[in-house]
């Protein structure tokens, strides 16, 4: 019964402070649009990094003398390594193929011998490894080195070393840009809230001199800012998904070789268990209603 | 029923509300609280119900000293006391109907009840065609009316009424007093601060008068206007 | 100064607030309004302010149809009429001296005068003392003086007052009817609605009664309640 | 006179109000430091493309029968053609060089003669016109191309086009976040300026009641709104100079291969006449103001 009394408050309260109840709404969906978009863009980012993390490749060649048992054994006990994700092995002539896409036909007409030596392709699990994974392979007889160097076992390091960090970079920005709206998503709504409060003061006040209780004061403010919060936050969520899944839809058809990085996202299920959007819509609500309580609190003293 | 022990209440810049005062009203009685503009009769109230911490002194409500009374228990206390604010205090954006009904939620009153007694009290008070009006679609005197209906429909123990018939013609104001002396008659201890001489002097109950915060006159049937005969009754 | 001719103000669900009007005040007249909770005196004084549209009929002031006086115009309606509101209607922001300077302000008084007129007439209406104040740190009765001063400091040719002395002690109220009874005899025009018979049957002036909307006594020199013979001096 | 009266009043208010002109400058406040920070970010991206661009390169492969003079007047006739920025040489020994660093010694050790030709590098002024001005030199006498094709003039057409897409999407995107986050921020500070002015709806009533005209009444919350508004856009330009600044250093001292793309953006004086950040925070104030106007029309009709 008592419930009953709260909602059909909150509801009325929505209805006749319709101004209010719209710069909630505004402000949550604001807040949703901006933070949702800022966390389906660091996503994307995040999985581009990602599948460029899988890129980094390790060339390990093989002396010309190896036999191919050496080699199988050699890929066998690569394969067994923990932090390694795949390995290709690349014959004479196949190298030797790629080289003459590359480079063109005039050099390698040139060459008297096929001087490159076969090799495996080595992809890490986690390109922070890649290091590490590389000297395990210094040491081993069937790898062909230039005497005095160990340049049989080669990568990008360089190229890996500023990839790694262009993509902390990446993530540190996404990371920070997303506290940065989250905390400005929150001060907006917690505004919005303390001033619609602001301005319905008196009526508090009246409330605590006709003997209401804190909580029966409260009760009705919170479902209200919980209803506007969720409404804000739905149509944020919405709008988000759908911009979105245009956007992604539009770019698949339209940047073809980019489609690897754009993913549609709105579940999430993995990080999100309630899902990406569902979750911000909630935590729509659950701010409104958190910022009611918040802002209350100065009226409801003494 | 309400104990003032000394009490004095002085707002920031050394205004005086209330100086020194002490009274005792007892359970049931009638008293009327008279002074010039400005004397302190609201001040004397707000004390009362709480919304107003006195500087000095100590007051007991219903045998509880407002003084130590928790935060938590304040609610409790003004659930007890029926009280007509001097400008209404109307919940703005709530009707004629949800104002009363209001202070009955408030205690948690079964909506049944609720639904019986508000329009009774409402047509006692002469407002039973406004159910439905809000505050501000209604006029002065029906407002004060409405704050009359809402500090009574609970039937609570002490009723206090500042200058509930400031807005009111004297017919209708008649009928609000001849309300307060029933509910009166049932065991409520009504205070009443007002500037209607002519139902004070009609109505012979006793009468506190303030002068610049100070009670100067305590009479058991006083008048409106200190004569000099009840100056010897009196203080 | 005033002309009513007709006049019906119906708000929205046939609720009546003036019926079928008509009545004529001459410059320099004292005009008591009275008549019973909500029978129109606070609609009366709101169409003379165009605060409010009348359903029907014809309104001047001053000789000017509220009906076709374009909106840009009516803040000079307005700034030529004083008015004393129910409800005082004082900027809550504010302190007394500036509600009352503002008054002034707006018709672009010079800052000198403001400083010199302002602590007068505060000082009239006995709130010498309380200029700094915030509406809500002062008492019913002084927002109500704060409100009767802001109408007078102006000097306006028609004062409009809805019950002026409602939260004001007699002898208060007193004070503020002579002046403004002085400030009548400077020939403004002064219409007062008031529940206050003391005050009516001493004065005997011009009294207009209103009862559910329609004007059922216009008396010369009448009093607050409708006798047998003043009803055929009457209407 | 008036005018102090007007600015007096509009202080009064801006003290008296505090809970709203904290919201006022929040709200702005955050409003700047989104939309300043969308603006820094699509500028720098901007630059980083538009340096990018500057290195898209056609390379031109010499005849080996090529007399100096027949170079020297090719690179000159380049060079004079509008479109084209600078021309580099290379001859077919710096060619072998930069060859044997990147494919290493066993590879050119191999080699019999210098296979690689000498060649022109020609960077364009715009990375759009690139197709044109390669085209332009297929018909030049001394071209070496294999016969039947045009590969003596060589560039990353496929990469190029590429590029010119992703930038083109990023100048897209960056101009829609930016529209995105500039509608964002003026709903925002209407929705506040609205809020407020609905809180304060009764004193503009009484204003009217005591005769005051509509511009009497407006004149301070224009003023209000206008102070407030560039309070926090002054605060929020500020911050956002503030971190470019700090970020810009901590790149360029921590990233050093990046230092190119990252801009501490300002003032931005050929865009921005007034400045970036300045223009920002007189937006602010224009906005603050603009919204007082528009939220009081409802309460100054009839
Ligand atoms: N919040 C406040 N801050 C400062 N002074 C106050 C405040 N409230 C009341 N006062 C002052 O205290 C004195 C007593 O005020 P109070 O409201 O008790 O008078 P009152 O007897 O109710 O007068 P009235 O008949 O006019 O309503 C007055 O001088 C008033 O100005
Ligand atoms: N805004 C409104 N909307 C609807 N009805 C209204 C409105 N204002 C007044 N009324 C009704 O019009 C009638 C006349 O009201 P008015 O305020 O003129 O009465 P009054 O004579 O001033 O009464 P009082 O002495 O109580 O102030 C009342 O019945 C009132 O309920
Ligand atoms: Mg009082
Ligand atoms: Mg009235």
């Amino acid at each position: 019964m008592r419930l009953g009394f709260f909602l059909r408050e909150a509801l009325g309260s929505l209805r006749r402070n319709w101004v209010m109840t719209m710069a909630a709404v505004i402000t949550v969906f604001i807040s949703t649009v901006i933070l949702g978009s800022v966390l389906v863009m660091g996503e994307n980012l995040d999985r581009g990094a990602t599948s460029l993390e899988n890129r980094v490749m390790i060339e390990v060649f093989i002396k010309d003398d190896a036999t191919p048992q050496e080699q199988k054994a050699f890929q066998q006990k690569v394969l067994a390594m923990s932090q390694v994700k795949e390995v290709n092995f690349v014959s004479k002539e196949e190298a030797l193929d790629r080289f003459r896409e590359t480079v063109g036909d005039y050099i390698t007409k040139n060459l008297a011998t096929n001087p490159l030596p076969a090799s495996f392709e080595v992809y890490v699990k986690d390109a922070d490894q890649v290091d590490a994974v590389a000297a395990l392979f210094y040491d081993e007889p069937i790898v062909s080195h230039t005497p005095g160097t160990q340049d049989g076992v080669q990568y990008a390091a360089k190229t890996v070393r500023r990839m790694l960090r262009t993509i902390d970079l990446i993530r540190w920005g996404m990371w920070g840009a997303t506290a940065l709206f989250a905390a400005a998503a929150i001060l907006l709504i917690s505004t919005t809230v303390r001033l619609s409060i602001f301005a319905r003061r008196r009526e508090v006040e009246i409330m605590r001199l006709v003997g209401a209780t804190n909580w029966f004061i409260r009760w009705p403010f919170v479902i209200e800012g919980f209803a506007a919060g969720l409404i804000g936050a739905i149509i944020g969520a919405l709008s988000v998904y759908l911009v979105n899944w245009a956007v992604a839809d539009w770019l698949k058809n339209s940047v073809d070789y980019l489609d690897a990085y754009v993913y549609p996202l709105w579940w999430q299920g993995d990080t999100w268990p309630l899902g990406l959007l569902p979750t911000l819509a909630l935590l729509g609500g659950v701010l409104g209603a958190a910022g009611g309580l918040v802002a209350l609190r100065r009226y409801l003293r003494t | 029923m309400i104990v003032f022990e000394n009490v004095t209440k002085t707002y920031d810049p050394d205004v005086v509300g209330l100086q020194d005062f002490t009274c005792h009203i007892g359970k049931g009685e009638f008293v009327f609280l008279v002074g010039a503009s400005g004397s302190g009769k609201s001040t004397l109230i707000k004390l009362v119900l709480k919304e107003l911490e006195p500087t000095e002194g100590r007051i007991l409500v219903a045998g509880r000293n407002l003084g130590t009374l928790p935060q938590r228990k304040v609610p409790l206390l003004r659930r007890n006391i029926g009280c007509v604010f001097q400008d209404f205090k109307l919940l703005p954006n709530k009707t004629v109907y949800e104002n009363v009904a209001y202070a009955l939620e408030v205690v948690g009153e079964p909506r049944r009840m609720i639904r019986r007694k508000v329009p009774e009290i409402l047509n006692l008070v002469g407002l039973g065609e406004k159910t439905n009006s809000l505050p501000h679609e209604i006029s002065g005197g029906e407002q004060q009316r409405v704050s009359v209906a809402r500090a009574f429909v609970n039937h609570p123990p002490l009723l206090l009424a500042d200058e509930p018939t400031g807005n009111i013609d004297p017919e209708t104001a008649v009928g609000i007093m001849q309300l307060l002396v029933r509910i009166n008659r049932t065991g409520t201890t009504v205070v009443i601060a007002t500037h209607d001489r002519e139902m004070v002097n009609r109505m012979r109950r006793r009468v506190l008068q303030l002068d610049a915060g100070r009670l100067v006159r305590d009479e058991r049937r006083g008048s409106y206007d200190q004569t000099p005969d009840d100056l010897e009754e009196g203080v």
